[in-house]
Order: C-alpha cells, then sequence, then structure tokens
C-alpha cells in the first residue's frame, strides 16, 4: 500500500521539512506533544517520497489531522471547526480527484498515469478538483477562511511549521501533479489563467489584511497566504523560469517565516503579549531579536541584498518573459503594498516608545529562541549574496520533472536571458558604501548628545504628558482604509459567506431531525403512505 | 347458485375481499387510535387478515385438512397442502408472543407514568 | 458436526439458565468461544449446504458460503466481544439471556436458505431486540420499546405478506427455488413482493424513510446495548436481504432505485446529527448514515464495491462497538450522554479511543475505514459512477464536521470529572483500536476474503 | 573603475544641489519673490555636518540614515550615465531596472527604522504616510516601466536605453511617459504629491528629531537621489545622454518641467494622492501597457 520512490522534488521539500523541525526542536515550548510531531513529521515524509496517488493522500489526511490535534491544544472550538472542515474537505476533493485519476488511467502510480486518451472534461474536472486541494492548503481565497485564525492560535511553535512547511505542501503537490502527471499539454489554459489571477488577488487582498492587523501572528499569516499566493500565480504561468522562480520563493518562504515566526514566539514568551498595541520600544531591549527579524522583513519585502530578493526578481523575470504585463502589475502592487506591514511588524513590536510599563522587567530571551532564527538568518544572508547557488538543485528538479533548466551562470548571477544581476556585487557595494559613509559619520559622533529621558522629543514645541500613547502601532494603516479601493478590500470578508453556509446546514440538520422525532403512529403512517406511493408508481 | 358458493375461486374471492376489509379495519386503528392498547390490538387484527387471506387462499373445496391420522402415512392429492397451515401455526405462535411482550411493556410503561395515549409519549427525542 | 449448532447452542444456553443462574455470564463467554470454535471448524469446509428432514422444496435448508462465514464469524466476534467485555456485571443475568437469544436469531438469519425460516429467525432476533430495548426498565425504555414493537410489527406484517405471496405463486419456500422460478410469475405480482420485502426489510436496515424511529430507539436502549444493534442487528437484516435480492435476480432499475435511497438516507442522516445534542443519538445518525453507504454500495452489482462494503461492514461494527461501549462509560461517569456532559470529561485513553473510531468511520488513513472507502469509491469509479463518488465524499465531509465538533468540545472545555477505565475495559479497547489500525494498514488478507464473499453474494443462492 | 564610481557620485551630489538651488529659485520667482544663491544649498549642506550637536537616539538612530543614504547612492551607482557609453556605467552591467527600482525603496525603510528607533509618533506617523504614499507613486511607475522591459525584451538599462537611438520611448510609448512622470512627480516630492515632509501636515513628519549631521547626511542623499530619479527618466524615455551637455540638458528639460507642473498644483492629502495615483496614472499606465 504504501509505495516510495526518492525524487529531487521530494528531496528539495523534505530537506526543507527536517531543516525547519531540527531547528524547531531546540525552541522551549509547552504543548510540545513527541507523537504528534512524529506522526506529522512521517506524514510529511510520505507526501514528499510517495509514488503513487494512495501513498500521497494518506499521507495528506495523517499531515491534516495531526496538525489538528497539535492546534487543537490552544485553539478555540470555532476555529478548529473552521480548520477541520476545509482541511478534511480539501482532501475529499482530493480523494475525488485520485479516485477520477482512477477511473480514466486505471492506476495510481504516478509513472502509469497517461492522459494521452483521456477526454478533455473529465481532465477539466480533475484539474479542479485538485486546484481546490491546493487552495485549502495554501490558503487561496476564498478557501482562506480557515488559515489566520488556526495560524494565529496555534500555539507559538506549531505556527511556524504550520507557515513554513505544511503551507508549502500545496505547492509541493501542484509542483508534482501539474508539471510532472498531468502535463502542462493536458491543462486548459482558461484554468491557469483564473489560477493566476486568483493566486495573485490572494495576494492583494491578503496584504491589506495583514497591514490592518493588530496581531502579530495574525499579520505573519495573512502575510503567509500573500507569498504563497504568489507561488500559486508563478506556478501557473507553467515554464521553466517559472518553476524555478516558484522554487526559489518556496525556499526564501520558507526560512523567512521560519525566522518572523520564532522571533514573534520569542517576544510573545517574554512579554506575554501578542498586539501591537501593547508591545513596542523593545529594540534595546532585544537587539539581536531585533536585527534578525529585520534580515527577515527584508526578505519578505524582497528587497536586495538579501535573499528575498532573488526570489521576487526570479518571479518578475519570469513573468516579464511571458509578457505577463498585467499579471506582474498586480503582483508588483502586492508587493509595493507589502513594505507597509513589514515596517508595522518591526515598528510595533521593536520600534516607538514602550507601551507597557512592564517593558524593563521583561526576562531574557532563552538563547535556544535563537536557533531556527540564525539558521534562517544565515540562508537569507548567504542566497542574497551568492544567488546562484541553489539554483543547480533546481535545475535537478527541473530535469526530473522534464524541463529544460535555464538558469545558472556561476554562484553569484541569478537570472537568464532576460536580465540577471551579480548578487555579490549588490551586497558588495552596499556593504562597502554602507562601510564608508559609517566611518565619515563616527569621524562627526562625537559631537552628538543623548536624548534627556524618553519624552525628550520634539513635540510641538511641548513636553508630552507621561501618560500619552507614544506608540504609533495602534494606528498605523489607518489611513490605508480611507483610499477607496482599499477600504472596498478592507470592508470585505468572506466570513459572511461561509457563515450562510454554515447556517443553511444548520437549518437543514433541524428541518431533517424533526423527522427522526416521529412518533410510533406517524411512523406507521409515513410507511403505509411510502407504500401506497410506490404501488401507484409501480402499477403506473 | 350454491354450486357457485361452492365453487373454489368464489371462495378464494370471498376470502380475499374479507381479510382485505378486515387488513383495513386493522390499519385504521393502529393508524387513529391514541391508546396503546387498541393500537397493539390493531396491529394483531391486521395480522390475522394476513393469517386468513393465506390459510383462505389455500383452501380447496373437496380436499381434506391435512392431519396425519391413522393409516395415513403421505400427504397426497386429497389433502390441502399442508405448509401453509404449518406456517400459520407457527406465526400465530409468535404473534401471541409478541403481543403479549409488547402489552407488558404498555402495562409497565403505564405503572411507571400513568400515561396510555400515544400520543403524550415525549420521553424520548431531540434534547434541547 | 452441524450447522444447527450455532442457532441451537445460544438459545439453549438461555433456556437452562436457572441451573446456573449466577454463572451465566461466564456461560456466555463459554457459548460464544464454543462458536467460534465452530466457525474455525468450517472455514476449511466452505461453500456448505445443510438439508434439515424432508426433500427440497419443503426442506429447512441451511447455508454457509463465504459470505455468509464472513458475517456469522462477524457477530460471533462481536458477541464473545460483548460478554467478556461484559464479565464482570454480576447482577445483569437478563441481558445475557436475551443477547443469547439475539446471537442466535442473528446466527438463524444469516444461515437459513428459505424465507419461512428467515421470517421465524427475523422474529427472535427483533423480540429480542424488543426485550434489550426496555431493559433499564424505566420510563423512557419502556416508551422506546413500545415505539420498537409498534414500528417492528409493522415490518414484520410487510415481510409475511410478502412470503405469502411468493409461497402463493410459486409454491417454494426454499431461496435457491424461488430464485428460479421467480421470472416466471406475473410482473404486478413480482412487483408487489419486492415491494413488500423492501418495506420490511427496510424498517429492519434502518433505510430512509422507513428509519425515522432509530434515533429513538437507540437513546432509550442502554448504551451497551445499542452498540449490538448498530453491529449486529442491524447487518444481519441488511445481509439477509441483499441475499434475497441477487438471489432473485431483480433487474437493474429496482437497484438503481435502491442507490438512490441509499444515498439520500446517507445524506440525511448525516444532515441530521449535525445539530444533535445528544451523542447517543449522533452515533445512531451515523449508524443510519452507514447503513446508508452500505446500502448503495451493496446494492451495486459490483464485485469491487460489494466487496468494500463488506469490508466497511466489518469496520463499521469494530468502530461502533469502541464507540458506544467507551461512551457507555462516559454516560456512567457524567450519568449524560449529552453533548455538554462529552466535552466535560477528562481521559487521554477514552479520548484517543473516541478519535480512532471517529477517524475510521470517516475513511481518514491510516485506519481501517479508509481502506473500506476507498474499495468502494474504486469500484463506483470503474463503474463510472462519479456522481456518488462526489456525492458520498461530500456527505462524508459534514460527517467530519459533527464528529470533530464533538471532538473539540472535549478539548476545549473545563473539564468536571477524571474517568478511570479499569483494566479489562482498556485493553479490551485497546484491542479495537489495535484492530482497526491493523486492518487500515495490512487489509490485503481480508479484502481478498470480502472478494470471494462478495461474489458469492452477487451471484445469489444456487441450488447446489 | 572607482574614479569612474567616484565621478558619479560627485556628479550627482553636484547636479542634484544645484538643481535644488535651481528649484528653490524658480519656485520664488513663480510666489513673486528673489530665492536665495545657487551656492546657498551646498553652503547649507556642508554647515549642517559641521554643526555642534545633534541629538542621538541610540544605535538604529545612528544606522537609519546611513542606511538610507546607502540606499540613494547605490542607486545612483547602479544607473548608466551616457548611452553606449564605456565611461560613467557605473556597476549597471552587474544590475538591471528591477534591482535599481528595489534600491530605490531601500533608501525609505532604512529611513523608516532610524525614525521609528526614536520614541516620537510623529515620525512614525509621518513615515506611515511616506510609505502610503509610496505604494501610490509605485504603482504607475512600475506598470510603466514593466510596459517598456516587454516592449524591449529587457531589463537591462543599457540596451532599453539603446534600442531608442530611432525614437524616443516618449514618442513610442507616450501613455507609460505620462504615467511615470505624475509619479515621478511624487518620488521627487513635489506638489501635489508632497504631504510627506511638508511640516504643516504632521508636526514636520518622519524627518521631526533629525539635527545637525543627520539632517545632513538625510538632505545630501535628497539630492543624489533627485539626480538618479532624474537620470533614470532620462535614460528610460529619453534615449539617454550622448554627451555631458546632451545629459545636462536632458535632466534639466525634465526637471524644470516637473518643477511647474509642481508648483501649479496644490497638496493632497495621503488618502487623496494614492487614490488619486491609483485611478488616473494607474489607468492610464495599463492603457498604455495594453498597446505594447
Amino acid at each position: 500500500m504504501f509505495n516510495f520512490e526518492i525524487t529531487a522534488l521530494g528531496n528539495m521539500f523534505f530537506g526543507l521539512t527536517v531543516l525547519v523541525f531540527v531547528s524547531l526542536f531546540f525552541v522551549p515550548n509547552k504543548h510540545r506533544s513527541v507523537t504528534l510531531y512524529s506522526l506529522l513529521f512521517a506524514s510529511l515524509a510520505c507526501i514528499f517520497y510517495a509514488s503513487d496517488l494512495i501513498t500521497l493522500f494518506i499521507g495528506w489526511e495523517i499531515m491534516g489531522w495531526s496538525s489538528y490535534f497539535l492546534i487543537a491544544k490552544t485553539a478555540d472550538k470555532q476555529t478548529l471547526q473552521k480548520y477541520i472542515v476545509f482541511n478534511i474537505g480539501g482532501a475529499f476533493t482530493l480523494l475525488g480527484a485520485i479516485i477520477l485519476i482512477y477511473g480514466a488511467c486505471g492506476s495510481f502510480v504516478y509513472s502509469e498515469l497517461d492522459f494521452s486518451a483521456v477526454p478533455s472534461g473529465q481532465v477539466t474536472a480533475i484539474t479542479i478538483l485538485l486546484l481546490l486541494t491546493l487552495f485549502v492548503k495554501s490558503g487561496i481565497m476564498p478557501f482562506h477562511y480557515w488559515v489566520v485564525d488556526s495560524y494565529s492560535q496555534s500555539n507559538d511553535l506549531f505556527s511556524a511549521v504550520l507557515s513554513a512547511i505544511i503551507s508549502k505542501t500545496g505547492v509541493f503537490a501542484f509542483i508534482l501533479i501539474f508539471f510532472q502527471i498531468i502535463t502542462v499539454q493536458y491543462l486548459q489554459t482558461p484554468i491557469l489563467e483564473v489560477v493566476a489571477w486568483l493566486g495573485v488577488l490572494t495576494s492583494i487582498i491578503a496584504t491589506f489584511k495583514a497591514i490592518n492587523e493588530d496581531e502579530a501572528k495574525r499579520l505573519l499569516a495573512y502575510s503567509s497566504i500573500a507569498q504563497v499566493g504568489y507561488i500559486v500565480t508563478i506556478l501557473s504561468i507553467m515554464g521553466s523560469l517559472s518553476l524555478e522562480a516558484a522554487l526559489y520563493h518556496t525556499v526564501i518562504h520558507t526560512f523567512v517565516k521560519l525566522l518572523l515566526f520564532i522571533n514573534v514566539a520569542a517576544i510573545i514568551y517574554v512579554s506575554k503579549q501578542h498586539r501591537f498595541s501593547t508591545l513596542g520600544g523593545l529594540l534595546y531591549k532585544y537587539p539581536l531579536n531585533f536585527i534578525l527579524l529585520v534580515v527577515g522583513i527584508i526578505s519578505l519585502a524582497g528587497m536586495p541584498p538579501l535573499g528575498g530578493f532573488s526570489s521576487k526578481f526570479l518571479i518578475y523575470t519570469a513573468l516579464l518573459e511571458e509578457h505577463k504585463g498585467l499579471l506582474l502589475a498586480a503582483v508588483l502592487f502586492s508587493s509595493a503594498s507589502a513594505f507597509l506591514y513589514c515596517y508595522k511588524l518591526v515598528y510595533g513590536i521593536y520600534l516607538g516608545q514602550p507601551t507597557n510599563p512592564k517593558t524593563e522587567a521583561y526576562p531574557r530571551i532563552p538563547l535556544r529562541f535563537y536557533v531556527p532564527q540564525i539558521l534562517g538568518a544565515v540562508i537569507l544572508i548567504t542566497l542574497g549574496t551568492i544567488p546562484g547557488v541553489i539554483v543547480p538543485m533546481f535545475n535537478g528538479i527541473l530535469g526530473s520533472v522534464g524541463f529544460e533548466p535555464v538558469l545558472y551562470r556561476g554562484v553569484f548571477v541569478l537570472g537568464s536571458d532576460f536580465a540577471s544581476f551579480n548578487g555579490g556585487v549588490v551586497i558588495g557595494a552596499f556593504g562597502l558604501i554602507f562601510v564608508l559613509i559609517l566611518l565619515f559619520f563616527v569621524r562627526l559622533k562625537n559631537r552628538s548628545v543623548k536624548p534627556k529621558d524618553r519624552l525628550d522629543i520634539s513635540y510641538c514645541g511641548e513636553v508630552p504628558r507621561a501618560d500619552v500613547n507614544l506608540h504609533y502601532g495602534y494606528g498605523m494603516g489607518r489611513e490605508l482604509s480611507r483610499i477607496g479601493l482599499i477600504k472596498m478590500i478592507l470592508s470585505r470578508s468572506s466570513h459572511a459567506l461561509w457563515q450562510r453556509v454554515s447556517t443553511l446546514f444548520g437549518d437543514l440538520s433541524g428541518i431533517t431531525q424533526k423527522l427522526y422525532t416521529l412518533s410510533a403512529q406517524n411512523m406507521g403512517l409515513v410507511i403505509f403512505a411510502f407504500f401506497t406511493i410506490l404501488l401507484y408508481m409501480g402499477v403506473k | 347458485m350454491l354450486e357457485t358458493l361452492n365453487q373454489t375461486t368464489f371462495l378464494h374471492t370471498v376470502v380475499a375481499i374479507g381479510s382485505f376489509t378486515i387488513f383495513t379495519i386493522g390499519l385504521v386503528g393502529v393508524l387513529s387510535k391514541k391508546n396503546l392498547f387498541k393500537i397493539f390490538l390493531s396491529l394483531s387484527i391486521v395480522e390475522s387478515s394476513l393469517f386468513l387471506f393465506f390459510i383462505g387462499s389455500h383452501f380447496e373445496v373437496g380436499k381434506a385438512a391435512p392431519i396425519v391420522a391413522d393409516g395415513i402415512k403421505l400427504f397426497d392429492g386429497h389433502m390441502v397442502d399442508p405448509v401453509p397451515q404449518a406456517m400459520i401455526l407457527t406465526t400465530i405462535v409468535i404473534g401471541v408472543a409478541v403481543l403479549a411482550l409488547s402489552l407488558t411493556f404498555v402495562v409497565n410503561y403505564y405503572r411507571l407514568s400513568g400515561n396510555i395515549d400515544i400520543d403524550k409519549m415525549d420521553e424520548l427525542g431531540e434534547v434541547q | 458436526m452441524s450447522l444447527v449448532y450455532f442457532i441451537a447452542i445460544p438459545i439453549l444456553a438461555s433456556f437452562l439458565t436457572p441451573f446456573y443462574k449466577n454463572y451465566l455470564r461466564f456461560v456466555s463467554v463459554l457459548v460464544n468461544i464454543l462458536l467460534a470454535g465452530f466457525a474455525a471448524f468450517f472455514y476449511s469446509r466452505l461453500p456448505l449446504n445443510e438439508f434439515i428432514s424432508l426433500d427440497s422444496p419443503l426442506s429447512i435448508i441451511f447455508i454457509l458460503d463465504y459470505v455468509s462465514f464472513f458475517f456469522v464469524s462477524l457477530f460471533i466476534g462481536v458477541m464473545l466481544f460483548f460478554s467478556l467485555y461484559s464479565i464482570k456485571e454480576k447482577n445483569n443475568t437478563a441481558v445475557f439471556v436475551v443477547t443469547n437469544i439475539f446471537t442466535s436469531g442473528a446466527l438463524g438469519l444469516i444461515l437459513s436458505a428459505d424465507i419461512f425460516n428467515i421470517y421465524i429467525f427475523f422474529e427472535i432476533a427483533s423480540i429480542s431486540a424488543y426485550i434489550l430495548t426496555g431493559l433499564n426498565r424505566d420510563k423512557v425504555a419502556y416508551s422506546g420499546a413500545i415505539k420498537y414493537m409498534i414500528v417492528g410489527a409493522v415490518a414484520s406484517i410487510f415481510l409475511l405478506l410478502g412470503i405469502m405471496l411468493m409461497y402463493l405463486n410459486l409454491g417454494y419456500l426454499t431461496l435457491s427455488s424461488i430464485g428460479a422460478g421467480f421470472h416466471t410469475m406475473d410482473k404486478g405480482i413480482q412487483y408487489l413482493v419486492l415491494l413488500s420485502l423492501f418495506i420490511g426489510f427496510g424498517i429492519k436496515t434502518e433505510i430512509l424513510p422507513l428509519n425515522f424511529w432509530v434515533a429513538d430507539i437507540y437513546q432509550a436502549t442502554p448504551t451497551k446495548i445499542a452498540a449490538l444493534f448498530s453491529a449486529v442487528l442491524s447487518k444481519a437484516y441488511l445481509f439477509v436481504f441483499f441475499h434475497i435480492l441477487y438471489t432473485l435476480k431483480v433487474d437493474a432499475p429496482a437497484l438503481l432505485f435502491l442507490t438512490a435511497i441509499g444515498l439520500l438516507s446517507f445524506a440525511v442522516a448525516e444532515l441530521s446529527a449535525l445539530r444533535s445534542k445528544d451523542v447517543k443519538r449522533i452515533f445512531a445518525y451515523s449508524t443510519l448514515g452507514q447503513l446508508g453507504v452500505l446500502f448503495l454500495a451493496l446494492s451495486s452489482a459490483n464485485v469491487v464495491v460489494v466487496s468494500g462494503a463488506l469490508f466497511l461492514i466489518l469496520v463499521h461494527s469494530i468502530s461502533k462497538l469502541m464507540l458506544f461501549f467507551s461512551l457507555d462509560l462516559v454516560e456512567k461517569k457524567m450519568h449524560s450522554t449529552r453533548v455538554e456532559a462529552f466535552a466535560g470529561f477528562r481521559s487521554a485513553f477514552l479520548f484517543t479511543i473516541f478519535a480512532i473510531g471517529f477517524l475510521s468511520l470517516l475513511g481518514i488513513p491510516p485506519f481501517a475505514g479508509f481502506i473500506a472507502k476507498l474499495t468502494i469509491l474504486k469500484g463506483f469509479a470503474s463503474m463510472g459512477a462519479y456522481g456518488i463518488v462526489g456525492a458520498i465524499l461530500a456527505i462524508s465531509l459534514v460527517e467530519a464536521t459533527y464528529f470533530f465538533r464533538l471532538l473539540s468540545a472535549n478539548q476545549r472545555s473545563k473539564k468536571t470529572a477524571e474517568i478511570k477505565v479499569p483494566l479489562l475495559q482498556k485493553i479490551m479497547l485497546s484491542l479495537l483500536a489495535l484492530a482497526i489500525l491493523y486492518l487500515g494498514l495490512f487489509p490485503q488478507g481480508l479484502l481478498d476474503f470480502c472478494t470471494d464473499a462478495a461474489q458469492t453474494l452477487i451471484q445469489g443462492v444456487i441450488h447446489v | 573603475m572607482f574614479i569612474d564610481l567616484l565621478i558619479m557620485l560627485v556628479m550627482a551630489y553636484g547636479f542634484g544641489f544645484l538643481y535644488y538651488g535651481l528649484y528653490r529659485n524658480i519656485s520664488a520667482r513663480v510666489h513673486g519673490r528673489f530665492g536665495p544663491s545657487l551656492a546657498q544649498s551646498f553652503y547649507d549642506s556642508i554647515k549642517l555636518f559641521t554643526k555642534d550637536t545633534s541629538t542621538d537616539f541610540g544605535w538604529m538612530f545612528f544606522a537609519g540614515p546611513i542606511i538610507m543614504a546607502s540606499g540613494a547612492i547605490l542607486t545612483v551607482l547602479f544607473i548608466p550615465y551616457f548611452n553606449h557609453g564605456e565611461r560613467l556605467v557605473g556597476l549597471s552591467p552587474y544590475g538591471n531596472l528591477i534591482v535599481v527600482l528595489y534600491f530605490m525603496v531601500l533608501g525609505p525603510l532604512g529611513n523608516a527604522l532610524g525614525v521609528g528607533s526614536h520614541g516620537n509618533p510623529f515620525g512614525a506617523m509621518g513615515i506611515t504616510r511616506g510609505l502610503t504614499r509610496l505604494l501610490g507613486l509605485e504603482m504607475p511607475f512600475y506598470i510603466a516601466v514593466v510596459g517598456l522591459m516587454i516592449a524591449n525584451e529587457s531589463a537591462d538599462i543599457g540596451t532599453i536605453m539603446a534600442n531608442q537611438a530611432e525614437t524616443y520611448n516618449i514618442i513610442a510609448h507616450p501613455l507609460l511617459f505620462i504615467a511615470a512622470f505624475i509619479s515621478f512627480l511624487g518620488f521627487l516630492g513635489k506638489s501635489p504629491f508632497d504631504v510627506v515632509g511638508a511640516p504643516q501636515e504632521v508636526y514636520s513628519g518622519p524627518a521631526v528629531e533629525f539635527g545637525g549631521k543627520f539632517l545632513a547626511l538625510a538632505l545630501s542623499q535628497s539630492a543624489i537621489f533627485s539626480f538618479a530619479k532624474l537620470l533614470l527618466m532620462v535614460d528610460l524615455f529619453l534615449g539617454g545622454a550622448d554627451s555631458l551637455w546632451d545629459l545636462i540638458l536632458k535632466t534639466f528639460v525634465l526637471f524644470v518641467a516637473s518643477v511647474f507642473v509642481g508648483n501649479v498644483y496644490g497638496r493632497f492629502t495621503t488618502a487623496q494622492s494614492v487614490d488619486f495615483l491609483l485611478k488616473v496614472p494607474t489607468v492610464i499606465a495599463i492603457v498604455g501597457l495594453l498597446f505594447v
């Protein structure tokens, strides 16, 4: 029943999983359940190394329910309900697709699946079912309903796993199924077009929702949705370069989210606060944590000279090469808006003035929190400097799914014929300029004075009262809701839709329940009536 | 006239109509009476109508009852089919047993709840 | 060796109760072990026909082929489990008296190959079920029993009608002869016969719209007994119904009608459970839903689907035993089966058992329910019936909703009572859970047997 | 190589402050008064560097302006000055247009970090406004640039420049130019998009706590940065420069155009400007993109 096969694609995703799990092993957490984490790990291995659809499905389901029990320790009932309905639903659409594939091709084994004789309608049905599964797992709108609550309410350790690894299983399955199994010639272009736009709309909407969030983990959750949205968009281009871009972004996003979630977890661990309106001013208390967070958000925003830029660059290039101008414009819009939530994250936690009088008394962050963060930071900086270093691995994957590798011009250079850049020069130039200005500046430094206290600021010519809130974290991003388009995005929510569906089923249930409380006599009436109806139908 | 009455088909018709009437009476009783006793009795009547129909349908004019008595070793063409008789006998026994059991339940239920009206049995159902 | 022992031994054990009144529980275990031994003895001699007394068509025939062996061993297994599980209940002689009769009724139903005997065992099983329902001897129990008896009486009336019509027109009682001669009958009579059988068995196999009484009965019945209803009784009727149907070789539209009814039954039952606030009723609805799936799978006349259905019967029996028995422990502690009570207990062991049971019922790997569901869906896919595949999956989602609601209710509520599970119970329940896991990971042997059994079932009873 | 880079930097610094001085003069004339001499802005810059005291809020406050200045200088170094030139191309062979676009936001982010680290809420407020406005500014500009990249099948600035030997992009893609020019106004901090730094709106915005050498660095980088932007516009839409005079002429024309437009309009609030930018120029740019 279980059939496995070592593939380049599986190796990459499993490698990421191992790194994330091993580094998270160091992080202190009171909700650590060895059984469930091992099950989850095994199920992920099962997914990444499966060689038939049934094994994949088994892994998928075990992942689903073991995550459920991990979340269940901290999340509230409604969140759990959302989680399970969407994830089991997604798994069932996967099973439906698998059954359809079996009906069409007569096999479950990847290598035996041949779609050349399958009618295109059936392939379309299979595609749509599979896409639903992937959309649920990756949180593509409008199937993202479960994501944010689950990410934010699960314990801090598991949020990182959810965002860094579990959201990537959707990406993995997309690559596996649409690049390797149902190859591109059997896919319908309009569907791919829709997928691309769904991905990018998701990222735009999620970005603005993130900007509007007051809770650090919810912000990261929305950001996760947005980032996976890019990956889905870029994957739906179905080209060699786009696959490389997607793989690159997957790697980057895994480490960015690992870093950021653990960073926030560390802050929550010491401060017990998780809202921006009750955090702030921790910069000089936890400088190392701050620097790591900055590394994370620079990569998240995709700015040079760190690794995030490399993957963003590939995404843009891939879209440009295919002449997807509008799509690229939309990606850029979302990408540009991402600066705002990145800044909110760093400002809300570290910058500005402390909002909590107890800030001074916060304990030190245990060193164990730095293991995954430093791992992430090292990888991100490395990938910024020598962006070409992991390209050979991607080329191997491309080769194994039957695509021509297009990148690789040495470790420092990343890019295709369309455009390329030299990561070493970029980071070197930046570093050099930075150091030169710094040296020049330090010569002037002896003429600086320190402020007297935290209220010694330029405040319209007065000294602010001590009880005035000098932290702007609560209001950041409020301007956005005054802008017509963005206001429209922010005021809408899929909550009402899903709520209506849930109410509908509840009402239906109420009606059918009434049937099951019939008295014996009415039951007899039903039986005789049924008999008579069938008799009448038979006679006719 | 008497010839007609004595024909098997005619008798079968009479039995069919009669048992159908009884069946209907029983059915109406089951569905309309509120007293638990009456409902079970009505069920018994419905059952009886079936017995009557079955036995009546196998009765043929001029044949003896299928009783193995002295000197008769074998069921043959002079007797009516013995199987229905055996079946109905068994069924009647079962029916009596079921009726007895049900009446026991009704009596016990009445002792505990003081209620014998089927519409007032509200112990079961969805909790709110 | 005779097949009659399967029926005679348990019923005799009950009738002889006065001789060992205080030790009946041990006797019950012994009886079931003995029956299990018989089953093992007969396994190598399959298939088997046994004629008692006269020649066909008047003889009494017992038949033990692959499929009836499957059910016989399943039921003996369940009853053995039940008797072992309750071996410490000293003051509950009545339960053992009736359950032995119940065993014999259910086994008789499976083994009989002539319709009048089927009717008799149908009644024996029903009567023991009525008594079991009323066993609590309170208002609720009697109320349930009365309801059950009224509906049951209607069912037996219809069954009797069908049997009489068949005998009137054919003059046979044995299944094989009836199967051979059924299509020589007048079309109208055929329809009437099938209709009466459908109503009679439909009530007992708990199929929409004949199943509106079921949830109330489960609620009235002692929780452990409800497990027997769910695991044994309904399955026995289900088997006999399809045994007869396949023997009569009914035409495709009739089977299609049954498929539709099964699907509808599944949907309505799962939907009703969504809002229910009583765990016992939720389990009852879930049983109804699973029976709907079984009904629709068994009526497909496809070997793969039917073998999946047989697998599901086994898995469902095990899961429901687990769930009802665990619920019984909860009920004893919390004095209620309401969802609030369910949410309030604390016991990691019971929680795990519930979780495994739910996951298996939902058909989620790596538990055995998944294999059953997969086989059924695979079969439907090979028939090209993708609509049914979609419907089953969609309705399963509703099922998942309420099962997981129960789990999260327990996880996230304030705990009011700690349940200590006695060692015996712990071992027995763990055994069931392990069985589910084992069958989920290594299903092949059982699947092969199920395929043989499915072939036998679809073939119908043939006169050998 | 290093000499080239140094020349580019010095030129950017010189022209940046020169144009800043011109801007002050022209604005003054438009308002009907006389502005300061052209040298005044250079004096200001050097004077501020030698100011005696400035408040220092810790190392992040210190690092912020440096990152900002690094971003501006990096931007200049990655934009080639001359067409087909061997000289003064800086580091542009190692980067491309996308890299440059991202360098342009590196500065503001560094600034944001620095500003955030002093405890003044007005600074953070100004930064939020700045980032929000940036979001609006980037949209039309990016779409225009994307259009050019698609039209030229390359993201290399040199290639885009070289391809304009026949027709300038301002003529070939007028809609893209209009869109880019509107956001260019905002990038330069000209009316009507100058709300961020305007002291009347929020009490002095991002620069609220800057003084002395911090302000000096901020001013210098802003001068360098505005020249970099002029240069980029010239390279992308006006075919680049063949000689030094060509370079001065083209940047000057573009600069004067922006000054005049800026002086005519009033000021948008943040929300209004983003709204406007997302509606008018973005739509123009998208239409232009469809023509590509």
